[in-house]
């Protein structure tokens, strides 16, 4: 689950992380009213779980509170990345001595949580990595005695020669580590983390990604989903317990399993189609999903066929087919229905589909062939 | 012969009179795996469908016993605490099929497994079966058959559907792995390779990759440089966009590493048989075998 | 550090232990206002840093409030080996279903904190250790990991049957990790642990030995010390960073170095002698740390001859010797003083002891036998 | 030749601006230690007495100077943090003189240290010296002699006393080690006891211990398993009361255990001559040399 910027801004100043005072507008007026109390320039910036936001014209300056409301009326309801913004941020326009990043995130070959600290902050560590990778330090932490003093201080001189401003970054090391652990987090990071003339390290923009494992139990964290950010059928699929992505494509598929259901999308591509979306239903085979499932799918305007790939395994071919029966009771669906059934019950869901007027099939590219040939025909 | 789990397999299920963990050790039972006990805390003493002891602690379940693999089928809150009691106990293997196990609690878990020299297949796996042998995990057992190919892949139902083609084709398996769907896992491709490598009775493997991570291009060098037994590989997420988590929540593309292309390229390198479809893994497989 | 019973008590509390509610009573009146509060019967404790309390008869039992203000008279102001009883803690006479004793205690051999249960509780657990070992069951804690869920729960079940008292007692044990680190403890235990009749699990009476080491980073711990409590020559040579100890003999000891202390009351011993305290004026030659260390010496009626015996290293014998001129100028000593320095600086002390009237030598066992010797003419 | 500390060591000295630590260091080099860096965060680049260079971090000073061991005079809540910088850096052996540290952090630092298979002598220890080789930590250089009498204490004024009486009567020393008073500590006496026993310019062992644990029984029994070279003993602690905590932390008699007359017992049974006196080591150890 992504954060919104303040929301993580939120987080490090309760780990103690120096975050300058910023506060969240959805009205230009409320904008406006956060410029005064801030006095002196503001930046503006749109609260969307996307990257490049300032290249999309989501981040503006300005100098006073009347033109802080103009600029978030220009941001407030844009599009980024598909994504309406609903939130700005009001942040005072902080004079800034140097750009720095510190980050967290977990490794997958270290198989530990990763410090990442650049002198090169305020640009895409990405783009630092693939360019001037020798800018990057990394220091796997052992989560069996954290993030020790002296690694923190040891990147932190690779960032300030200043003692005072090693020893303030390393304490922010230490302390973005700790609200990682707390968050439940897959990263945290500081982009930039700034110093001031005055000397002062600070966080001036964060990021978190909490993973989605870690969320039952922490009800805190939780609670700060926004879905109102988020695409609104993949909202509903997550809600139902399904695992949804939508896609451009206009064959939308319907698979048990993730990875099978990633074998299919490609296997669509393959025979010269486009796969509308990314849907796993999941082990369990509760007809009620299946319906949820086929409304979703059949409410996106692209779609102009539908294809089911189940393997029964712990799923029950025969329960997917009552499935299939519910949903296109209640749907009404005008898309063609292409079936694949195989393993566990697979002639009683034969049976089942027969009796309902559907016919089905057990191979696998056969049936994908079908529905690509019919979404052709269609658009 | 088999590898990680087979005649030798002394069974202990976690979490044996939970919904998920009492289906599965029938299931087990049935295919004729020797499941020794159960364990589910405050039950010690019973027996599960008549047989089965069941225990307090998986410690009590293996000096009473001599279980020396687990299985787990606990919900993912007690994962870690299961996959740690487990490794405490003494068992050798530990297979984890509980799926939402916090990747925080695996980078704890990890070490101390290590630390105990207990090997670890999963989290989030369909666990392991060598057919005619023993069934650790929920691979469906009608779909197997006993033969020379092993098989290790990230996915559940791909994997069963490869399997699928494999057995009907009469290409039975020795072993099937799966090393489960998340970032941080116990076992990986090089781990399973160099088993099926080492088993007499493996002739020839199926890796099944997918998106995120660079564990397939790890394994890939290590095919070309320690193998020689043919491969044959699959990569799942050809269309899948970047960014974003495809159900498993290792599947991810990252920036632009991860990507299916990328892997499919370092498995040609490395002189493993791409498939493009899953179907292919017949045609490709005899002619290697 | 030692901490009181009922301090004791709070901090477990403060970590989510169940404790019964129980209240610290200075004056038999306030006694009587506790009972009445807590209604039914109630056990009067004495609070002092001693073992064995309930042997001493500072442990009583009233059944009602007027009873519980004669009992507390009773116990206040009682010595207990020594120490005075200055509080006493007013509890719920609590029916008891069984009694375990949980503790956790720095093990030097596995270089871990062990955590220690027994069935057998409320009873000394030396006691037990000594007549009924197998009824102690201890796990080494692995700091890296911490307690694990598995772990106290495999514990527990040696305490319980009940899955819920398991359960309980589990949790229970986990908290009293975490206070045992979060007080910087080298022991904490609780016991009895006790079931109550309606299968509760609580505890009933709780020690914390806090690390002193561990202060200086804990003010909040630190702020517990009850100096009241402890016999007021060790407060006072604590609080000038002494490390004193009262013994029964009367050849006052002041040497350097807790090893060559103990040798030297040691080869009083041997010499037929009895030392009268352990004192180790410590490594820095403050001569202000030697007026202090003589001034508590003296102000001991047992005394009868006073030993120095300095070896010169970082501490410097002239140093030494200036504070025994000071103190002497400063104390009208009437005991006989004999002073042995070797080592840094050796001569130069000589030098200004010899200037000042005194003698010293520099051989250990001569200056043990005449010192000896002198208090037992005196004696 | 020498135990521990000797012609080869490479010394880095931690908390080198610190009162104590210039003032031992500059004790250090005048012994003939080579003492090759420095640390004190936020003054790398300076110079302590215009010759040792000095690093922000010990890792930083390992590369630069090839240091190969550390001694630490940091304060108490910095201590655990300079082991595992020292440890972490590469140094094979770190003597820490620093007094105070809390037990709780060394629970930490040991098995950090161990993992990375660095020695560790201390804390609360005065350190170790192979008198006219090196001195690393705060043994006074000039009550010691050149020899063949290994020393090994918990403690630090006896440890000289004793130290002082053998260098008066000709018997100099290998190698003198104080391992420290605290209650967890690196090195014990069993490591020190094996060392010098193997160590070819050795000929007898001086082991000064004291009340509290039972490092000494330990240490007795391995006297009597592993030793050929003869081993004259001391212990303090004979007039100490039960319970009280008598200076060293780690110098307490705990219920009955750890007492001087146990351990004065394990060292006759084990063979070991017991001085009732400091001042019996000369002629105790005449007697075997």
């Amino acid at each position: 689950m992504n954060l919104h910027e303040y929301q993580a801004r939120g987080l490090l100043k309760a780990a103690g992380i120096p975050v300058p005072d910023a506060e969240v507008a959805e009205r230009p007026e409320e904008a406006e009213i956060i410029a005064k109390r801030l006095r002196g320039p503001v930046v503006i910036k749109a609260q969307v779980h996307a990257g490049g936001r300032g290249k999309a014209g989501g981040v503006k300056i300005a100098q006073d509170p009347g033109e802080a409301r103009e600029k978030a009326r220009q941001i407030l309801g844009m599009q980024i990345k598909g994504l309406t913004v609903g939130k700005v941020l009001v942040a005072p326009a902080a004079e800034i001595a140097s750009e720095s990043y510190v980050g967290i995130v977990i490794d997958r070959s270290s198989q530990r949580p990763v410090l990442m600290v650049s002198p090169a902050g305020g640009v895409d560590i990405e783009e630092v990595a693939a360019k001037t990778p020798e800018k990057i330090f990394r220091l796997p932490i052992d989560p069996r005695f954290g993030l020790l003093s002296h690694q923190a201080m040891g990147l932190a001189f690779k960032l300030y020669r200043d003692i005072d401003q090693v020893r303030q970054a390393a304490t922010i090391m230490q302390r973005l580590y700790h609200a990682f652990l707390d968050a439940g987090a897959s990263l945290a990071e500081i982009n930039p983390l700034v110093t001031t003339p005055k000397g002062e390290v600070a966080a001036l923009d964060a990021k978190i990604v909490v993973d989605d494992n870690e969320l039952d139990r922490r009800p805190g964290i939780a609670a700060l989903r926004d879905s109102s950010a988020d695409d609104a059928s993949e909202t509903k699929a997550r809600e139902a317990g399904l695992s949804f992505i939508k896609l451009t494509g206009n064959v939308g598929c319907c698979v048990n399993g993730a990875g099978l259901a990633m074998a299919t999308m490609d296997l669509v591509k393959y025979y010269g189609g486009d796969p509308a979306n990314f849907l796993d239903i999941g082990g369990s085979s509760n007809p009620q999903k299946v319906v949820v499932a086929l409304g979703i799918i059949a409410s996106d305007p692209n779609v102009k066929s539908i294809l089911f790939n189940i393997f029964g395994g712990i799923t029950r071919c025969d329960d997917v087919a009552k499935g299939i029966v519910a949903a296109t009771r209640q749907l009404k669906l005008v898309r063609p229905l292409v079936i694949r059934l195989t393993g566990t019950n697979e002639q009683l869901a034969m049976d089942i589909l027969q009796q309902n007027g559907f016919t089905a099939g057990t191979d696998m590219d056969e049936a994908v062939k079908q529905a690509v040939k019919l979404a052709q025909e269609a658009a | 012969m088999s590898v990680f789990v087979g005649r030798d397999t002394r069974l202990v299920v976690q979490g044996i009179t939970g919904r998920d963990g009492s289906f599965h050790a029938g299931q087990m039972l049935e295919y004729g795996t020797a499941v020794v006990a159960g364990v589910t805390p405050g039950k010690g003493g019973q027996k599960f469908e008549n047989k089965v002891p069941i225990f307090d602690t998986v410690a009590d379940a293996v000096s009473a016993t001599g279980a020396n693999t687990s299985v787990i089928y606990v919900p993912a809150r007690f994962a870690a605490d299961a996959m740690f009691e487990a490794s405490d106990a003494g068992v050798s293997l530990v297979v984890c099929i509980t799926e939402g196990v916090p990747v925080l609690d695996m980078t704890r878990v990890l070490p101390y497994l290590k630390e105990r020299s207990t090997r670890l297949i999963g989290p989030n796996c369909p666990g392991a079966i060598s057919p005619g042998c023993a069934k650790v995990g929920i691979i469906p057992g009608q779909i197997c058959r006993e033969g020379h190919i092993g098989v290790v892949s990230r996915s559940g139902t791909l994997t069963y559907e490869i399997i699928h083609q494999l057995s009907r084709t009469g290409l039975g398996q020795s072993t099937c792995v799966g090393i489960g769907g998340d970032p941080l896992i116990g076992t990986n491709f090089i781990d399973c390779l160099s088993a099926f490598e080492a088993d007499p009775d493996t002739q020839a493997v199926v890796m099944i990759g997918e998106i995120g991570g660079t564990d397939e291009q790890n394994a890939a060098q290590f095919v070309s440089q320690s193998m020689k037994k043919p491969v044959v590989g699959f990569i799942a997420g050809q269309t899948a966009p970047p960014g974003r988590r495809m159900g498993h929540a290792g599947a991810i593309i990252s920036g632009s590493s991860g990507t299916a292309a990328e892997k499919m390229q370092s498995f040609a390198a490395a002189g493993i048989a791409v498939m493009q479809r899953p179907s292919d893994v017949v045609p490709l497989l005899k002619d290697r075998v």
